[in-house]
């Protein structure tokens, strides 16, 4: 281990941290303002600096200030040790999990090739599935240590919904290793640069349309949104956090916007090319009825960040306008859809993916 | 139907108490004996001559100082005809009425909010408590003479735990004095 | 006319039945919503077009406009000479379903009129808006067309005297006239 | 759905789970709770305990003037107040036995109809919100807000109105009134259709409405139904026709029923019968009469302003209106006037002894029966459930609790 | 006893009745201002118009007539409902309010005024007037009680007519005429006789008006009691005109603001009218029993019990005077009940002078009680209404028989049994004591105790332990008269404060002294005392009518 790596793993750790917490701050303003747009409203603008307010960026500073100087409150007749670790326990493995998302394509720095993931694992996906997994005991434990009944609904509908949905979240995925051939998300993305035809970029998305399509439920649901939203469900059980309050209630919110930042690196990872654009490679664009653009590595590199970055915000703001436009489901047709609809389909997806691999590998 | 002729078949059906039925601005008003009540309203409801399946409303009026006091005011309609009628039974204070609720479901609502807000006891009724006040007020609130300005302390506290000055306080800053 | 009945039915096809098609549409209704809207807000801002993208008002700022005939809070008019109009008849009183005026009738210092109100008190918080007392008026002394939405600020302890419901004639904040007024009880 | 668990006490030894939904919680508008006891999500027994907004309508109606009273009806059912106004007032009408002037029989009906809008806006959008769907909800609170906005063009309120008065209003419309409905009624059709398309069609509103909440036209006849849940069940009973009041007899409208009497019904009835209102407010607008709004009898209108001020005439009639004890005076008699309300048969059954004040004003409210069956329709339903059942029943407190 | 036709229906009425009468038995309201039953009938106002159809010269000739100045004749047919008789009438009142100027908003008549109510019920016209109205004298001070308003009169005469026929004093009378025509003080006269308050009764419209009442409350506040003056021993009917409101307001929701605190705020009873009562006050009450009701509200009113401790007077709970009061007694009577004196004032009502009567003669068996307060030197009756007794039950005091026993002492014997050392226990009801005691005698009473409505600043200093006392207006119970006549008095609304009417704290004095009474209302006290006393034999509240009864040896 020499300093360099060092010194690289540890910039890229504070970066990721950076860069994930103050996307999910920004979330919580995308989400406002996002809604209010699409309401017909304007949506929290009110906190100022000193008269500033810059269409309320400073609220989810506001936010902030509000969680860390509220009451924390600590039901009395609960188990206060697992009231106190359950939100730790729904962030810590959220988080970890960006140790294997790429932020960008790898760079060149003093001749060194240098990974944009904190840790450039060979069992990237696992690893995810494996964290993932984790993240559905702090919204147990936390529904249950509060000794509320309406928590103690919320933790098992959680339980129930997660551990289901794993399954197809996990199968959906599955047809893409098989064609990648892998499960390191970088070598991932690489295979889907380049063309079919010259036209077509070798996407997740056209390969594997079903599995994209499983994909986006069942991810939804595992990060708990509206139409999955049934752990939380405002108007009829009011969520698993109910006794949480303060930073820990803080906590549990975050948790859902880091998520939310996940699922989509993550979709864009393996369905919709990371950081590949169309007919852009390391030195240009090279366009499929021939003209070239030819470019500096940098404006490529650029060019490359930034086409990941705005995949992710697109789907992000998919996302936020699903979680606005629909109601949320039933907990028997949750279970119904996960197990009846999505279970088969994935099975079917896979199987056609078998026999296409086999057939034209 | 007409209410003439509804009026007409009421006559036929029960002649013991056939001139009390009249038709008053256009609604046919019948009052009954307490102890026909049960009787007629069956017949109502079931008879597919009057077909009330539905148990329109339901009131209790006081009468201060008439004897009976109180006069149960039943509104029953017809969905299949069409029709209305207003069923009245006299009823003192320490009589009690039989109830409707298995006759109409709704009916235990009703009854329970008139028992409620006047007092007036159903025999057989499934669960004949207070529906709108709580259950520690004192008095019939719309017996007239309950007086209008006529204060109550909030429900008393049940919880063991809070002090009972606290309590005596709060019913003082209730009554404003 | 004659009673028509329709029976509504609403039967799900396969296009309904594998969700996305219809949450796609529900999804484009709001995607719309959010793109026109943000091109008004852009518009907005750039001072290109007069009006927002949002049906709300950002409300200390900006007011909703209100029907001329909006009752709102009571005022008392004056004459041309400054007097009050208001001879105490109790009309309002008598009329107000909330009991929440009270008059304190005299005689007034003024020769030319006989009566007047010594003390003329609205409790704000009793008060329903009706509209009744303006309406009950014979002399057109009370009216409730004083168009500021707000009337609890700060306090719930609100009871307009007579000073101040004429004193909104020349436009008095009501806070100054609260504390004015809270300060006097304070020393009495 | 309960099948499928029926032999669970063979597996396992469970316990039912008693849960308090309410008077504090997001869906029950803190006025009412649901009692109910859970075998894991599924309610096995439900009760529901009302009264959280008694306000003694009744009492303090029978301490008023027969004017006064109508402030109080404001409060009964407070997103369409003005339909209450006009059933208490047609009521005192008829026991004075005096009929309204066209032009106020017409403006009745068109705010009666906006209020009717205003008031299905609100059911749905509640009801959609409920289960999740936020948006949808806000379109439909903008175009109640456009009806609200006529609704203070009339009266200078929103939404405790005090409108009517007994044998008139309390004014007549300003005279941009037609024409501020007439720009309003495309936009509020522009959100019902949104609405439609959002909802409608969307399986998931569909499953979760569906077969839920289920009353059978018998069910819904015994349990005393009325509006548009029991036009729901599937029965065409409608106040407006069966029992005509004021001149609905004039227009032309549908009256909708459903097939299976679920929440998706009654959320279907209550989408077309906006439509019908609006087709109603169309022509009432085009067929609106000029004159007076209000009576010609000294006895029961309050004179004209510059009578008032200006001659001894009009003000002793003045004062005889309004002093305690002399006011109009409503002959001996009684009198039950239903109005097709929105939520159902707003029937007022009202007694006078002579005088200026009511003896008894009995308010027949369309929420209690329709609650009072919330216990019979949550039963056996799934926790979930019990928000779209109690949105369907579009349960206004005030209406209920009196 | 002539036969006439009312509206097609036939009724037969006594010899010399006018029409307007006739109708009024028959239950047929004739507008009327002019017109009053107990004056002499002028016809000025024409507004009892009526349709009079009477066989003249062999056929029937009908006309259009004042129905006051009509009498009843024979065959006389009397239509009220007419049109020509509707718009005679409406006319009539068209007139009377062409100049009547716009004065509902400031005039206290507003509510009762019969041009208000005749224009609701019989005019209903619209305005015609356009001319300008003419202006008269307005706010005019013409006595110690009333003032006149010249716009507003309607020229009845009732006024000039009772000063004439009944007080005969003549104060007022009509000067001027045509639009000049008004009513004006004599020359040097000013209205100020006894009776003065009456025509503003009398004024059937508001040109009349109190100065007691002006602008104090509105007319349809009021809430009304029927009961009987306590200020002399005729025993006037009269109606409590009450209004709680202002007093609640300033009670509760005022008393942290800045509020008038005049005492006229807080008083309950607003006003005095009297009742028609022919046997005893016609309709008209004298000055005396019109204003004399301040003292229930007077700021010297005694509402909680007090007790003097070391020369303080500390208010406390009413056991600890009963206490006081108990043990004061009963060593009093221990050593010799012949030093114990109990006065009343003969203002107690029947009932709790018996029940007094019960607990000191027939319980405790005391000698020396009495009742003959000393009249005040002022007073003077006369020969209209006022007695020359200012107590309202003497009479039943006698007949009850609350007076010294054989050998006991009477409230003259007082002062010299005091100095002599014979008494040195005091309890007085409703009395001052100095009224009958002397300064020094007071001060030698070991033992003072009372039972008082209104306690005053120079009395404390005497008072050992006081029991507040309800007041008039908020007890109810008889009155006999001077002529022994029987009236009912009822309560208007609850005592101030602790205060208790003197047959409860009778009661609670009984039980502390373990002499039990057992009543719970006054209707028990009335059953007990028409069983024992001989004059009051089968008497109860219902038998006593509107009217009163005279019972015993006057009957």
């Amino acid at each position: 281990m020499d300093t360099f790596f060092l010194i690289e793993s540890v910039v890229k750790i504070f970066t990721m941290i950076a860069a994930v917490m103050g996307l999910a701050t920004i979330l919580t303003w995308v989400e406002r303002k996002q809604s209010a747009v699409m309401q017909d409203r304007i949506g929290a603008n009110r906190a100022d600096i000193f008269g500033i307010r810059i269409i309320g960026l400073f609220q989810p500073f506001a936010d902030a200030i509000k969680m860390i100087t509220k009451e924390d409150y600590i039901p009395p007749f609960g188990n206060k040790v697992l009231h106190m670790i359950a939100p730790a326990i729904a962030y810590i493995p959220v988080m970890l999990l960006f140790a294997v998302i790429p932020m960008g394509p790898p760079l060149e720095i003093g001749g060194r090739i240098v990974n944009t993931q904190i840790a450039n694992i060979d069992i990237g996906l696992l690893f995810i599935f494996a964290f993932g997994g984790i993240a559905v005991y702090g919204a147990v434990i936390g529904g249950w240590a509060s000794n509320n009944k309406y928590a103690l609904i919320a933790a098992i509908r959680t339980s129930a919904q997660m551990i289901s949905y794993e399954v197809c979240l996990g199968l959906s995925l599955i047809g893409a290793i098989m064609i990648y051939g892998t499960v390191d998300l970088s070598q991932m993305i690489a295979e889907q640069s380049g063309h079919w035809f010259g036209w077509i970029p070798r996407w997740g998305i056209f390969i594997q349309p079903l599995g994209a399509l499983l994909f986006i439920p069942a991810a939804i649901a595992e990060n708990k949104r509206i139409p999955f939203d049934l752990p939380e469900a405002e108007s009829e059980i009011i969520g698993y956090y109910t006794e949480y309050s303060g930073l820990k209630g803080g906590l549990f919110m975050m948790t859902e916007f880091i998520e939310m930042v996940l699922i989509s690196a993550l979709f864009s990872v393996i369905f919709l090319g990371g950081w590949n654009v169309p007919w852009l490679e390391y030195n240009g664009f090279n366009f499929p009825w021939g003209g070239t653009w030819t470019l500096n590595i940098w404006v490529v590199k650029g060019m490359q960040f930034g086409a990941y970055f705005l995949k992710v915000a697109v789907l992000i703001y998919f996302f936020t306008l699903v979680r606005w436009t629909l109601p949320r489901f039933r907990y028997d047709q949750v279970m119904r859809l996960g197990w009846r609809y999505l279970f088969p389909l994935a099975l079917i997806n896979l199987l056609i993916t078998g026999i296409a691999v086999v057939l034209f590998a | 139907m007409t209410n003439e002729e509804l009026q007409i078949k009421f006559k036929e059906r029960f002649p013991d108490f056939a001139e009390s039925c009249i038709i008053d601005k256009g609604h046919i008003v019948a009052e009954i004996p307490l102890e026909h009540m049960e009787l007629t309203l069956t017949t109502l409801k079931d008879d597919s001559e009057f077909d009330f399946k539905m148990y329109m409303d339901f009131t209790v009026v006081d009468w201060m100082e008439r004897k009976p006091r109180f006069d149960l005011v039943y509104h029953l309609y017809s969905v299949e005809k069409n029709h209305r009628i207003r069923i009245k039974v006299g009823i003192t204070e320490s009589q009690s009425a039989p109830t409707m609720s298995g006759l109409w479901p709704v009916a235990d609502w009703h009854e329970r909010e008139m028992f409620d807000l006047y007092g007036v006891k159903f025999s057989g009724h499934p669960n004949l408590k207070r529906i709108l006040l709580y259950d520690s007020f004192k008095g019939h609130p719309l017996r007239k003479d309950y007086p209008v300005t006529k204060r109550q302390p909030r429900i008393e506290s049940t919880f063991p735990t809070r002090d009972s000055q606290y309590q005596e306080k709060d019913l003082k800053i209730h009554r404003g004095d | 006319m004659e009673k028509r009945v329709r029976e509504l039915k609403v039967d799900y096809g396969p296009a309904e039945n594998i969700y996305w098609v219809e949450v796609l549409k529900g999804l484009w209704i709001t995607n719309r919503h959010f793109m026109v809207n943000m091109w008004r807000h852009i518009l907005h801002a750039l001072r290109i077009k007069a009006e927002k993208g949002a049906v709300t008002f950002q409300y200390p700022e900006e007011h909703r406009p209100i029907h001329h005939r909006w009752r709102g809070r009571h005022r008392l008019t004056v004459k041309q000479n400054g007097a009050m109009r208001c001879t105490a008849c109790m009309m309002c009183e008598t009329i107000c379903p909330d009991e929440c005026i009270h008059i304190v009738p005299g005689e007034s210092p003024d020769p030319n009129v006989e009566k007047f109100p010594e003390e003329f008190y609205v409790d704000a918080l009793r008060c329903c808006f009706c509209g009744l007392c303006a309406e009950a008026c014979p002399l057109d002394a009370i009216r409730l067309d004083v168009i500021e939405p707000e009337i609890c600020g700060f306090t719930r302890d609100i009871i307009f005297n007579k000073e101040f419901l004429m004193g909104l004639n020349n436009d008095r904040p009501w806070e100054e006239w609260y504390i004015e007024n809270k300060t006097d009880s304070k020393e009495k | 759905m309960a099948k499928e668990y029926e032999n669970r006490e063979l597996i396992l030894p469970t316990k039912n789970m008693a849960l308090a939904m309410g008077p504090s919680h997001p869906a029950m508008h803190g006025i009412v709770r649901v009692n109910a006891k859970l075998d894991g999500e599924i309610v096995v027994e439900g009760s529901v305990d009302i009264g959280y907004l008694h306000r003694g309508f009744e009492k303090s109606v029978e301490n008023h003037t027969w004017n006064q009273g109508i402030i109080y009806t404001d409060r009964l059912n407070y997103v369409s107040a003005m339909m209450n106004n006009v059933g208490y007032c047609l009521a005192v009408e008829k026991l004075l036995d005096i009929e309204l002037p066209p032009r106020g029989t017409f403006l009745r009906v068109i705010m009666s109809e906006l209020s009717r809008v205003a008031d299905h806006l609100t059911c749905v959008a509640a009801q959609v919100m409920e289960t999740g769907a936020m948006t949808a909800f806000l379109y439909a609170m903008k175009a109640r807000e456009y009806v609200w906005e006529i609704v203070e063009m009339a009266c200078g309120a929103r939404v405790t109105t005090n409108w009517t008065r007994v044998g008139g209003l309390m004014a007549d419309v300003p005279g941009d009134f037609v024409d501020a409905v007439r720009e309003r009624i495309p936009l509020v059709r522009d959100v019902i259709d949104e609405l439609d398309k959002l909802v409608t069609k969307n399986r998931i509103f569909g499953d979760r409405y569906r077969d839920v909440g289920v009353m059978t036209k018998d069910e819904a006849i015994a349990w005393g139904f009325t509006g548009p849940c029991i036009r729901a069940s599937g029965i065409p009973f409608d106040v407006r026709r069966d029992t005509p009041y004021l001149n609905y007899d004039a227009f032309d409208f549908e009256i909708p029923v459903g097939t299976n009497g679920d929440v998706f019904d009654r959320y279907l009835v209550r989408m077309f019968e906006m439509e019908q209102s609006i087709l109603i407010v169309e022509q009432a607008l085009a067929k609106l009469p000029d004159g007076p709004v209000s009576v010609d009898n000294k006895m029961v209108t309050l004179p004209e302003k510059a009578d008032v001020y200006g001659s001894i005439e009009g003000l002793i009639n003045q004062f005889k209106l309004i002093m305690d004890g002399h006011g109009i005076q409503v002959p001996p008699g009684e009198i039950y006037q239903a109005v097709e309300a929105a939520n159902g048969e707003l029937g007022f059954y009202i007694i006078s002894t002579g005088g200026d004040t009511p003896y008894k004003c009995r308010c027949r409210p369309p929420s209690f029966a329709l609650t009072a069956a919330l216990e019979k329709m949550i039963t056996g339903q799934m926790i979930a459930d019990v928000i779209p059942i109690f949105g369907s029943v579009n349960m206004i407190g005030g209406e209920l609790d009196r | 006893m002539p036969k006439i036709k009312i509206n097609g229906n036939e009724h037969e009425f006594p010899e010399g009745m006018n029409v307007l009468e006739a109708c009024k038995n028959v239950g047929i309201y004739v507008p009327h201002f002019c017109y009053h039953p107990l004056l002499r009938t002028v016809g000025s106002c024409r507004m009892c118009k009526v349709e009079v159809s009477q066989n003249m010269r062999g056929s029937m000739q009908s006309r259009i007539d004042i129905s006051c100045k009509v009498e009843v004749a024979d065959g006389m047919e009397i239509r009220t409902d007419t049109p020509e008789v509707k718009k005679q009438q409406q006319m009539t009142l068209e007139f009377l309010l062409s100049n009547h100027p716009l004065d509902c908003p400031v005039c206290d008549d507003a509510g009762e005024c019969e041009l208000q109510n005749f224009y609701f019920e019989f005019g209903q016209h619209d305005s015609r007037m356009i001319e300008p109205k003419i202006k008269n004298r307005k706010a005019f001070d013409i006595g110690r009680s009333i003032v006149l308003d010249n716009e507003r009169c309607v020229l009845c005469s009732r006024c000039s007519r009772f000063l004439e026929e009944v007080t005969h004093t003549h104060e007022l009378g009509i000067f001027g005429m045509g639009s000049a025509e008004s009513i004006m003080l004599k020359p040097g006269a000013r209205l100020d006789n006894d009776y003065a308050g009456n025509v503003v009764d009398l004024c059937p419209v508001g040109a009349l008006t109190d100065k007691d009442y002006r602008f104090k409350r509105r007319v349809w506040y009021l809430k009304s009691t029927p009961s009987i003056c306590e200020h002399c021993a005729r025993g006037c009917n009269v109606r409590v005109d009450w209004d709680l409101n202002p007093y609640h307001w300033h009670k509760k929701t005022f008393q942290m603001r800045k509020h008038r605190t005049e005492a006229t705020d807080l008083q309950r009873i607003q006003r005095i009218k009297p009742r028609r009562n022919d046997a005893v006050n016609k309709e008209w009450i004298c000055d005396t029993g019109r204003y004399g009701y301040k003292s229930t509200d007077s700021a010297d009113r005694l509402t909680q019990p007090v007790i003097n401790e070391s020369g303080e007077l500390k208010p406390v709970e009413a056991g600890a005077v009963i206490k006081a009061f108990v043990t004061g007694l009963n060593s009093a009577i221990k050593s010799n009940p012949g030093k114990v004196a109990v006065v009343v004032s003969p203002k107690l009502t029947n009932e709790e002078i018996y029940a007094a009567w019960s607990l000191f003669r027939k319980r405790l068996e005391l000698p020396n009680l009495d009742h003959k307060l000393p009249v005040d030197p002022e007073w003077t009756g006369d020969d209209l209404l006022k007695s020359a007794d200012p107590f309202p039950n003497r009479l039943g005091c006698e007949w009850i028989g609350f007076v010294p026993d054989g050998n006991g002492l009477g409230v003259e014997d007082l002062n010299l049994a005091i100095s002599n050392g014979k008494i040195d226990t005091l309890l007085t009801i409703l009395a001052d004591p100095r009224e009958f005691l002397e300064e020094k005698s007071l001060s030698k009473l070991k033992r003072k105790f009372f039972i008082l409505r209104n306690l005053p600043e120079d009395l404390k200093e005497h008072v050992d332990a006081a029991l507040p006392a309800a007041a008039w207006g908020e007890y109810r119970g008889t009155f006999t008269n001077f002529e022994g006549r029987i009236q009912r008095l009822e309560a208007a609304f609850d005592p101030e404060g602790e205060a208790q009417p003197v047959w409860h704290w009778m009661i609670e004095l009984a039980t502390g002294m373990k002499k039990s009474l057992k009543w719970r209302k006054t209707e028990d006290i009335m059953h007990s005392l028409s069983d024992h006393v001989i004059n009051y034999k089968n008497l109860s509240y219902d038998s006593i009518g509107p009217e009163g009864v005279v019972v015993g040896d006057k009957a």
